[in-house]
């Protein structure tokens, strides 16, 4: 595995914040199959290595913009449970006062701009912060997420054309999980997807999405360069969903099969690989890791609880917040 | 007779289609072998193949295009827009290319394309997969709106639309796709521009679009148990709006609720409150009650989200207060 | 008082905003060196640089994106779209994105952005060229719409939209451009959801939405001569829409006419003929008359063009036909 | 000059047709000086041989999709000039019965889908027709006529990875002369434009586009290739326009200089070089070029007074064409 995070510290930050996505995710499905979850949700399990590997190279006052798939950049962008899970159940607590729901969830102070159930919506969102930051002569980078699927959507090209002419801190980090829905990607992208930012003069680079450190190193340096002026940066990262599409999507096989899903959760599990490295490395034993996942579960568990039993907003607040008017 | 779900209905009219017209195909995402999330196109690509039934990207805009395209040159395509919430992606190729190009041609070309798409909240789907948008796309010339309210208007529009050389498009409530109905085996076509009256009445008029005719029946049902007679009419296109249909009954009448689950401000409800209240003025007794979704964004958590949609309690409320001659607005 | 162009006082208003706050950029095709087509922003790049008065790529939907972005992080954009038709490509980042964001992040998150573009047809532009779409924007919760009808209304509402802390769109109507109005020197904000009564009539209310207020200000003088007594009002903005002044109006003349450039069909003239019809039910002499521009692509044909447009003639002659007390769709 | 079309009849065809536009646009820029044209309108003047190289190369059963710079296609696929200025004054005998005008305007018969006043707003159409083609078996290809400006829009991209995947018989033809309204291409295009097709496996072609023959044998190639299912292809032609970007631009120095205009008009123009071209080779005479030049100009003149003595049509059309309702 690469190296870029230096100390133990930082090691087990990203352990951790690895470990953090997967229980929430956990539970969420958790939620769905007990009927206690309004609606769907898009599960991140498996490409934890990239919202953190790249997460962990981003300040807080950096920004990100999040996709329908948006737990894991959340919670790697440094949100808490409680506010994440009530979100996620559309209580008054909520970081969006269950406004928004899975689709729309985000901790706005830490950065994250929002998760987005338009595919691509969230791409000029993401290009207009970085424009902001350039402006105002902020160092900030903008991280914008989305997924390969989301390659096919012509507002992709309209502000990457946008963010080379005028050099803006921006990264375009492509999830390429292998599907869009239902669809190989294969399918439904023509050529190659990183040549599509390259037409634009944009550097772009792939990298093994399931290797946090490779991610993050990658990632530390582009954010540094963009910083400087040198963005915009194209990144594709190769990963996984473990789960279907969503958590309805159970019967998959007439779309990938089962021996595709366990080769990848056996050999290129993310936390896996990392925690092997770690323990291979004498950076923590087997036993540190196996306390910080306890410890995880239980505060994720805790936070379920608290969120089951916490208050849906008042039914007053149907009508507030369609204006923001100041008095 | 036999009764079948909307969803199948759907099916059946596109594949009835299909098979009677060579020119017809199906295009969008996920509607080959995933059949939609819905399932609504399960089993076509099988029968017809995917050089009729194609899946596409995420490319909306792109595959609205391409079906203009095809369609100017002699296909009728069935777009498939998962969700009507993303019309927003295909405003241009629909209303500034589908709808014109007749016009602007002086008549040399025609675009014959079915875009069928949803509507409806209360799926705990937050506000960008929850919208009812029809109005829209009723404001633009050129374009026709159909709104089955059930099954067996799912299935006749559908087929009319296919067959109707201009585009059309066509809002299913995603929350009615299981939803059952007689369905004849007999192939039948629903006109554009003919009301349904599902229930006749003496004392007011509810006018109810899509899922929203349900709502205005059980309306109806409350109130013949306070005595009130309701007659209850599906408009089933509200373009073309059967005028005439619904000025016949609420001159009969002379009271009128228009119930619909679009936004109320410049929505469904305005125009067809509006005309009533312009061509039936003088008969009526008291003023239009219009009843749309509340002009917020749909919020995802159900203790809001059911806050938004009109309900048949108080469509019946609405109605008594009318019928007791109630002053309403009058100050 | 001096007297300014329309295409001046936005440029004065959109110059003073910027003055007074650096947050606020101007970005859209060809607005800097070239001052757009209409030349309304020329001067502002010499003024202000090519860092906040940006052109972009022809990118509409792309760069509204970015406006969005910008906006949610600290930045108050004023979106330069050339014409009203391309509302259609900007609909996503527009209605899905700028409008609901504040109230999907539970208020946390705000996108004050100005969206300028205009509406009118007469100008031989053809069908996509000529369009007057604002109701559709209005149909959107959490998207205000100002329609500015004089240079001075287009100053004072461009001030106000700029400080707006939410999305809004302005209509300015591109035929008008080159009209002169007074307007202070001093600075002044028109408040949104303040309609403005330009002459006080007895006899019937017009309300005239954009250059529609020209034509209902043309129609009362013409039926002054006919000892008729016309109100005239511009709402100004239509979201928020001022309903107390209007139903003021029409409580006291009884009759009204609503005259707007949009399609009629589930256009703005059936919001407001609605809400009059169902609020001052109680007052109405006679049914409210909607007059909006013909349910047809706009052609390019003078010969044809004129004749979809409402004329100050034709609003006076449905006003005789009110006051006259004529049965209108009395069967 | 490149060789394509091989005898003198087809070489005086690509001659008159490019000689007819120019004709065809001198008097419209003058119906508009005269202020006897409503509304304003673009000229095609100096980007001829493109228009002409294309569809000489093309049969009448092949489509094009054309932009709000149209009347060159729509001459070039075989339009009569009494229909063109008869649409472009809004009378009844116009090709879209005066409903269109200039920026609609098409002969629908020659398989003109029509100009397009939405820059890119014909992508997705040309892009379907090539769809409805090869769905039907037949072996028709359809050229989508751009400019360089119109490579910003989103659409473009989506509907070239569609074309890709599903080897549509489509090409892409981009006409880059060098402006996009009031901007320099390079202001607003960042990168290569035909590495942007590249990206998504399009085989792509830069051409000079005064050359009418290198234009003519370069499309003739690639529509024999598409006709076999080798498609989609991506065409830029460098061009120029000598005019404003509309008839009411006139003082246009502070974005292109009157230098860089007369070296194009003198040294570049396409009518001339080819005139050259086909006198050199001994094809026709100096005479014989003068006298088809005069006799098209007649043409063109007849039909300007036909068309401005020709009716409007009556005001019952106006609601007539919003649907087509058979009987
Ligand atoms: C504009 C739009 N089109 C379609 C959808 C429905 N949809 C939701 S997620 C998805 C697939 C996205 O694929 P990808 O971008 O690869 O992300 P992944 O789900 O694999 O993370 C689709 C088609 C949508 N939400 N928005
Ligand atoms: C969607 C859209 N945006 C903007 C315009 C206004 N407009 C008309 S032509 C044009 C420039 C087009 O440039 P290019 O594609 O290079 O074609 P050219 O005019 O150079 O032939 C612009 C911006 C438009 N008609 N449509
Ligand atoms: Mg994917
Ligand atoms: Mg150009």
């Amino acid at each position: 595995m690469a190296d870029a995070k230096t100390n133990t510290e930082d090691y087990l930050q990203m352990y951790r914040q690895m470990v953090r996505i997967r229980a929430f995710e956990d539970n969420a499905n958790q939620l769905y199959l007990d009927a206690k979850m309004p609606g769907l949700t898009h599960m991140y399990s498996g490409e934890e290595a990239v919202a953190v590997g790249i997460c962990e190279a981003l300040e807080v006052t950096d920004k990100i913009t999040s996709t329908h798939r948006g737990h894991g950049h959340c919670v790697a962008k440094g949100a808490a449970f409680k506010e994440m899970f009530c979100e996620l159940l559309g209580k008054e607590e909520g970081y969006c006062r269950g406004k928004g729901g899975s689709m729309h969830i985000a901790d706005q102070s830490n950065g994250n701009l929002g998760a987005n159930a338009i595919v691509g919506g969230s791409m000029g969102i993401a290009t207009g912060s970085a424009l902001r930051a350039k402006m105002q002569g902020s160092d900030d980078v903008t991280v914008c997420f989305f997924g390969d699927g989301a390659t096919a959507q012509g507002l992709m090209y309209e502000v990457m054309n946008m963010a080379a002419l005028w050099k803006l801190p921006v990264i375009y980090a492509c999830e390429n999980n292998g599907y869009s829905e239902y669809t190989k990607t294969d399918e439904i992208a023509a050529g190659e997807i990183t040549a599509r930012a390259e037409a634009f003069g944009i550097e772009a680079h792939q990298v093994d999405g399931q290797d946090v450190l490779a991610v993050n190193k990658l990632t530390t340096d582009l954010v540094q360069r963009a910083r400087k002026g040198e963005g915009p940066f194209f990144i594709e990262l190769m990963t996984y969903r473990y789960h279907g599409h969503h958590v309805g999507d159970i019967n998959r096989t007439y779309y990938r099969t089962k021996d595709e899903e366990a080769e990848w959760k056996t050999k290129r599990d993310p936390i896996k690989l990392f925690g092997d490295w770690l323990t291979s490395e004498g950076i923590a034993s087997e036993d540190d890791l196996a306390a910080l996942g306890e410890g995880v579960r239980q505060e994720a568990a805790d936070a379920v609880t608290y969120a089951l039993a916490a208050p849906y907003p008042d039914g007053s607040e149907v009508d507030m917040h369609v204006f923001l008017e100041k008095t | 007779m036999r009764s079948i779900t909307l969803s199948q209905a759907v099916n059946e009219a596109i594949a009835e289609e299909m098979r009677r017209d060579e020119t017809v195909f199906l295009i969008g995402e996920d509607v080959a072998e995933a059949g939609t999330p819905f399932k609504v196109t399960s089993g076509l690509v099988e029968e017809f193949g995917t050089g009729r039934v194609i899946d596409t990207p995420i490319a909306e805009q792109g595959f609205m295009g391409l079906a203009v395209g095809a369609a100017m040159t002699g296909a009728r395509p069935i777009v498939d827009l998962m969700f009507g919430d993303f019309l927003f992606l295909v405003m241009d190729q629909l209303c500034n290319q589908a709808a014109k190009t007749h016009y602007m041609s002086g008549g040399k070309l025609n675009v014959p394309l079915v875009l069928r798409t949803n509507l409806g909240a209360t799926r705990r789907s937050a506000a960008q997969h929850s919208q009812s948008l029809h109005a829209l796309v009723a404001h633009i010339p050129g374009l026709k709106v159909a709104m089955p309210s059930s099954a067996y208007e799912a299935k006749g529009l559908m087929k009319t639309a296919i067959r109707d050389d201009n585009p059309v498009v066509i809002f299913e409530d995603k929350l009615m796709y299981q939803d059952k109905a007689e369905v004849p085996e007999d192939e039948y076509l629903i006109p554009f521009g003919e009301a349904k009256v599902l229930r006749e009445g003496r004392d007011v008029t509810l006018i109810g679009t899509s899922s929203m005719r349900q709502v205005c029946e059980a309306a109806a049902a409350m109130l013949e148990a306070d005595g009130i007679s309701a007659e209850v009419i599906d408009p089933r296109t509200i373009s073309p709006l059967d005028e005439a249909t619904i000025l016949g009954s609420v001159k009969k009448t002379t009271r009128a609720i228009v119930v619909d689950e679009g936004h109320q401000n410049f929505g469904t409800t305005a125009e067809i409150a509006a005309r009533i209240s312009e061509k039936a003025f003088y008969h009526l007794d008291a003023p239009v009650i219009r009843m749309g979704a509340m002009d917020v964004p749909i919020p995802f958590s159900p203790a809001l989200e059911d806050l938004t949609v009109p309900t048949a309690e108080k469509v019946a409320e609405n109605a008594r207060r009318l019928v007791a001659g109630e002053l309403i607005h009058a100050l």
